[in-house]
């Protein structure tokens, strides 16, 4: 596959259909991919990569990169489709600066799950099949690629491309996912165990702000946490209370429009379950509102600025779950 | 649940200017009592309402925060309370999910001709956070003397 | 427990003068014992600030020779210099300090003719150096003062440049103001066209402050008269938290602005990353 | 020096514990995180924690000075103590050498005196690192994986673990131990066997070669730069999982009833770091990208004898969401100098 997309790159910037690539660039490792923009057949032909540890989404790099002189061929897995086309709703991105190639994806691979099973010292990982052979200082190993997969890819909500120029492969299906399991398990629980589930995870966040930044649904040009005259600006979280704040408030500014992609866990340095908070507001929605999936289409009005006069009253929470 | 002898709530209202505060105005106006642990904010309708303001009422020692509005339908700017009972329903479920009392929040239609049942509210509310005892879930240790 | 540089003293105000519309000067004295809160060196700033509000970096407009009080003249344009415009005599307010390097008066300056020119609230922080040199007449040349504003009404200082310096013998104050005004008689102009119009010697020394703009053409003017970027002095600033190099934002290349600056010599700054 | 069977670690660790505070690497399901020693703790067998150690002196957050506002008037209130002594047991040797790096900021004139207290306090028992990763690259900084500084160096071997006193306060915490005599020679094999898997890691010889004060301007100038920072995404992680990274905000709140000065971490990485109310120096990424890694690779260089603001732990390898890390902005720009 790896070589039907490079090819695809260098056709698409040698032919004059986009002046500028944006695809996965190779690291010091297998592992250590980083998105780039090519400008130049050689420089894919050496460094483009696409392998089961391509995870970053793009489509937040097209708000900016959209603006740019010039056209933009950009490789979208099926989950980074959803992305692109909410950001396309919601006019962040110009559609006609954009080459759109749809690539399938089976499933990306989660280096700290490797790690997690006490694997140290990995130099190299060669796909056979669903076997990973990892090559480590310590010697070879083996694991099977379904249990090290992302969260986001064992739960894959959708192997369809909802919106692309041009698409490579199969077209895929919106698939049954169980992507809503935990959170259930979660609402299961009592008050006072979902209390310390959250405390818990929530205590080992340090601001980093890497889920905001990185979510594409996060788009604001300055964000509230970042605003002096909002008042809750912050740096770091002081006191436990603002951890919660911040983690209520940025799934919440993102609910309607979060398309569960899963990049605020891919890329949090403390492996907070942040997806769960998203996903529980697209489970609410779906039961309160009516079943909705953000960015899988151009026309519906999002849950949050839309409503219906019959809308169930707050209070139907109380009566909800909870032993 | 133990609850401390003596404990005072303090509940933070939040009321639509057009409905629920001209509500708030006429109990007063019948001299219908209802406690003195609520602090009224008034917003210009119940969809101004932020969920960081919420949020930052717990933070800053609200033990229960309340908001008012106009009835579906009533709305001064047409829907902006639909909307807000969006907002709020999910607000409410994401905080009973994250393990915080959900009596804790509270949302009442109440129009400027219900000064009674303003009352009759505040009473309740005020009666329940009192039975759930100080908010220890949402507080900044800061903000405590 | 050992002093901690992070602590500020208390001062208390004791004076506010208003200098322009956005413009005010406060004097500030220890609110412990209405004594001077420490001595500095002119150029040298001190963190002020209003808890809850801010706290910020802010040149020492008295000079040095001022045993009695501290001022600061502030312009009103963030968050925290509103809040000091509002402030009324008797106001607590807590300062750190003394910061920085300050112009070398007792090294580099002796003996040489000075120029000094400043646009706009950039007369502030060079109000230290005049008032030193003014007081210690005897070690330095011909002073030349050249201080233009927008307008008649936004000259900081106005009162003391017209009673006290352009009075004194061996000090040379020319004003300019941007556009014309029919109160006044003196030179309009950018400060910039006016340096070039005065033609000084390039044997002064020249020391700058004013806004970014103004310094990029008064540079250009300086180094045509032919000043030689060793004698040429600017103040700069930057966002600063801490004001002892440490908390790492106000750098230039390797060099802390609160710490190694605020004054740098033109050939120093040359040797610097262009960030700033 | 001393040594002790594994087994009786942790009857060890409860003899420190009595006295002092002890903290140690433990497993939780997300990685290594430094935690205070009770019973039922164990010590994690994994290399590094998620989190470094630079938060035992360079708390995340911390209150600086108190206010008490009540009209025109102020109060100021000094909140910091004195603190207790502490053990630190288990830092790697990059952890420990970055707080020689952090040693040179705060406690520079004028000193930290919050910082100084805490360093008064520890006493930090180092471990070698037996089974380093290929994220590592402390050898090319100088740093000794398999000997690495502390007050007391530990080693574990065949069963064992090995203590080295390296300085008084080291001596005078083993001293009341029950331990016995001796271990050299298994230190000794532990030595070797640790630099002989140091010298495959693939990270060990970076092209450092070049990053001098002299060569500021070069490096500032690179057009590298733009290609580097083009998808940073300006977050903070790298930042905040760095052991040496020290640059912090001053910042108040105001409780309802008081002010409370406090300290926190901050990162160049953000867009307000530099904000003025009227300019910003960094206006983009790339300047913002090009200053922490001026900082860590030229600037503290200059100013610190040609000391290095990195210690090769290999943290920001792993966490980073783009994984643009300093290895490659050291190849980059490092590298291809070397060829010319």
């Amino acid at each position: 596959m790896q070589e039907v997309i490079k090819q695809k790159a260098i056709e698409l910037l040698s032919s004059g259909k986009a002046d500028r690539v944006l695809g996965w660039k190779e690291g010091e490792f297998f592992y250590d991919i980083t998105p780039a923009v090519f400008t130049d057949v050689k420089e894919i032909e050496e460094k483009f990569v696409y392998n089961a540890f391509c995870g970053p989404n793009f489509s937040k790099y097209l708000v900016a990169e959209s603006r740019k002189d010039g056209k933009i061929a950009v490789f979208l897995k099926p989950c980074d489709t959803y992305s692109f086309q909410q950001l396309l709703k919601e006019h962040r991105i110009l559609r006609d600066k954009v080459y759109a190639v749809g690539i399938p994806c089976d499933g990306m691979v989660d280096i700290e799950k490797i790690r997690q099973k006490k694997i140290k010292g990995i130099t190299g990982v060669t796909e056979a099949g669903e076997v990973l052979q990892i090559d480590t200082i310590y010697g070879k190993k083996e694991v099977a690629k379904k249990d090290v997969l992302a969260e986001r890819c064992e739960n894959c909500k959708s192997k369809k491309h909802v919106v692309y120029d041009e698409l490579i492969g199969e077209e895929g299906d919106v698939l049954d996912s169980h992507r809503f399991d935990l959170v259930e398990k979660i609402e299961a629980m009592s008050e006072e165990e979902r209390f310390a589930f959250w405390q818990n995870e929530l205590s080992r966040c340090i601001r980093c702000n890497a889920c905001r930044n990185v979510c594409p649904a996060c788009t604001c040009e300055k964000c509230v946490f970042d605003n002096p005259a909002s008042g809750i600006d912050q740096k770091a979280a002081a006191d436990s209370f603002e951890e919660k704040m911040f983690h209520i408030i940025r799934a919440f500014h993102v609910a309607g429009r979060c398309t569960d992609c899963g990049e605020c866990s891919r890329v949090c340095p403390q492996n907070i379950p942040l997806h769960l908070l998203n996903r529980k507001f697209i489970k609410d929605i779906n039961e309160f509102y009516g079943e909705y999936q953000a960015g899988a289409d151009m026309e519906t009005r999002a849950p949050l600025t839309d409503y219906q006069t019959d809308d169930c009253e707050p209070s139907v929470i109380l009566t909800k779950g909870d032993q | 649940m133990q609850v401390e002898k003596n404990f005072e709530p303090t509940v933070v209202a939040f009321c639509c200017n057009w409905c629920s505060y001209a509500g708030a105005d006429l109990s007063g106006n019948n001299r219908i009592q209802y406690p003195a642990n609520v602090k009224i904010i008034r917003i210009p309708c119940s969809c101004r309402l932020n969920p960081m303001f919420i949020l930052r009422a717990f933070q800053r020692g609200a033990d229960g925060v309340i908001l008012c509005g106009c009835h579906p339908g009533d709305c001064h700017y047409t829907s902006g309370n639909y909307f807000a009972r969006r907002r709020m329903t999910l607000l409410f479920s994401m905080l009973s999910f994250l393990g915080i009392e959900k009596e804790r929040c509270r949302v009442e239609w109440v129009s400027a001709a219900e000064g009674a049942k303003f009352a009759a509210t505040m009473n309740d509310f005020v009666a329940t956070i009192t039975r759930l005892g100080e908010n220890k879930k949402l507080e900044d240790l800061r903000c405590k003397k | 427990m050992q002093n901690e540089a992070l602590i500020p003293y208390l001062g208390v105000v004791t004076d506010i003068r208003v200098d322009t519309p956005d413009v005010k000067t406060f004097r500030v004295v220890s609110a412990a014992d209405g004594q001077k809160l420490f001595e500095h060196i002119p150029g040298q700033c001190a963190m002020v600030s209003i808890p809850g509000v801010g706290e910020a970096m802010f040149s020492i407009t008295s000079s040095p020779t001022n045993r009695e009080y501290m001022e600061f003249s502030i312009k009103k344009c963030g968050c925290l210099t509103s809040w000091l415009h509002q402030m009324e005599v008797g106001q607590y307010v807590t300062v750190r300090g003394p910061y920085g390097n300050g112009f070398p008066v007792e090294g580099a300056f002796k003996g040489k003719d000075l120029l000094f020119v400043a646009g706009g609230i950039g007369l502030a922080p060079l109000r230290s150096v005049i008032n030193y040199c003014r007081h210690y007449r005897e070690n330095y040349g011909t002073i030349d003062i050249v201080y233009g504003s927008r307008s008649m009404e936004d000259l900081v200082d106005y009162q003391e440049i017209l009673e006290e310096w352009s009075k004194e013998e061996g000090v040379n104050v020319h004003l300019t103001i941007d556009r014309e005004q029919p109160e006044w008689n003196g030179h309009v102009g950018f400060v910039p066209n006016f340096v070039t119009e005065l033609a000084f010697e390039p044997t002064k020394t020249a020391i700058l402050c004013g806004p970014p703009i103004m310094i990029k053409f008064t540079l250009a003017g300086l180094e045509q008269m032919g000043f030689p970027k060793s004698q040429i002095f600017t103040t700069l600033e930057f966002r600063m938290k801490c004001g002892i190099g440490k908390c790492g934002r106000c750098n230039i290349g390797n060099q802390y602005i609160c710490k190694d600056g605020p004054v740098f010599r033109l050939d120093q700054l040359a040797e610097l990353p262009d960030e700033y | 020096m001393k040594k002790i069977s594994l087994e009786k670690l942790n009857a060890l660790f409860a003899e420190i514990a009595e006295t002092k505070a002890l903290y140690l690497p433990v497993d939780t399901e997300t990685g290594a995180q430094y935690q205070k020693w009770e019973e039922g703790k164990t010590l994690s067998s994994a290399l590094n924690t998620v989190r470094s150690a630079k938060d035992f002196f360079f708390p995340q957050t911390e209150s600086l000075v108190h206010f008490k506002v009540e009209g025109k008037k102020i109060e100021i209130m000094d909140v910091r103590d004195e603190g207790a002594p502490f053990v630190i047991f288990g830092v790697r040797g990059c952890d420990v050498k970055s707080f020689e790096l952090l040693d040179r900021v705060f406690l520079q004139d004028p000193v930290d005196t919050y910082y100084q207290n805490r360093r008064n306090n520890a006493i930090i028992v180092s471990l070698a690192c037996s089974e380093p990763e290929e994220t590592c690259f402390c050898h090319s900084f100088g740093i000794s994986a398999a000997d690495p500084a502390g007050d007391v160096t530990a080693w574990i071997k065949d069963g064992e673990i090995i203590f080295r006193a390296n300085t008084e306060k080291g001596e005078q915490l083993l001293a009341p131990l029950p331990l016995e005599e001796g271990g050299e020679a298994k230190a000794e094999e532990a030595r070797s066997e640790i630099e002989a898997i140091t010298k495959k890691l693939p990270l060990q010889n970076l092209p450092l070669e070049k990053f001098k004060a002299e060569n500021l301007m070069d490096f500032f100038n690179d057009p590298k730069w733009a290609s580097l920072s083009q998808s940073c995404l300006g977050c903070g992680t790298c930042t905040f999982v760095c052991p040496t990274c020290h640059c912090f905000d001053i910042r108040d709140f105001d409780t309802g009833h008081g002010v409370q000065r406090f300290r926190c971490w901050d990162s160049c990485m953000y867009r307000d770091f530099s904000q003025m109310a009227a300019a910003n120096p960094r206006l983009s990424q790339l300047e913002r990208f090009r200053q922490r890694f001026m900082h860590k690779l030229v600037y503290y260089p200059a100013n610190h004898e040609g000391r290095f603001l990195c210690v090769g732990c290999g943290r920001c390898l792993s966490r980073c969401p783009i994984s643009m890390d300093i290895v490659k902005v050291i190849k980059e720009l490092g590298g291809e100098r070397d060829a010319k």
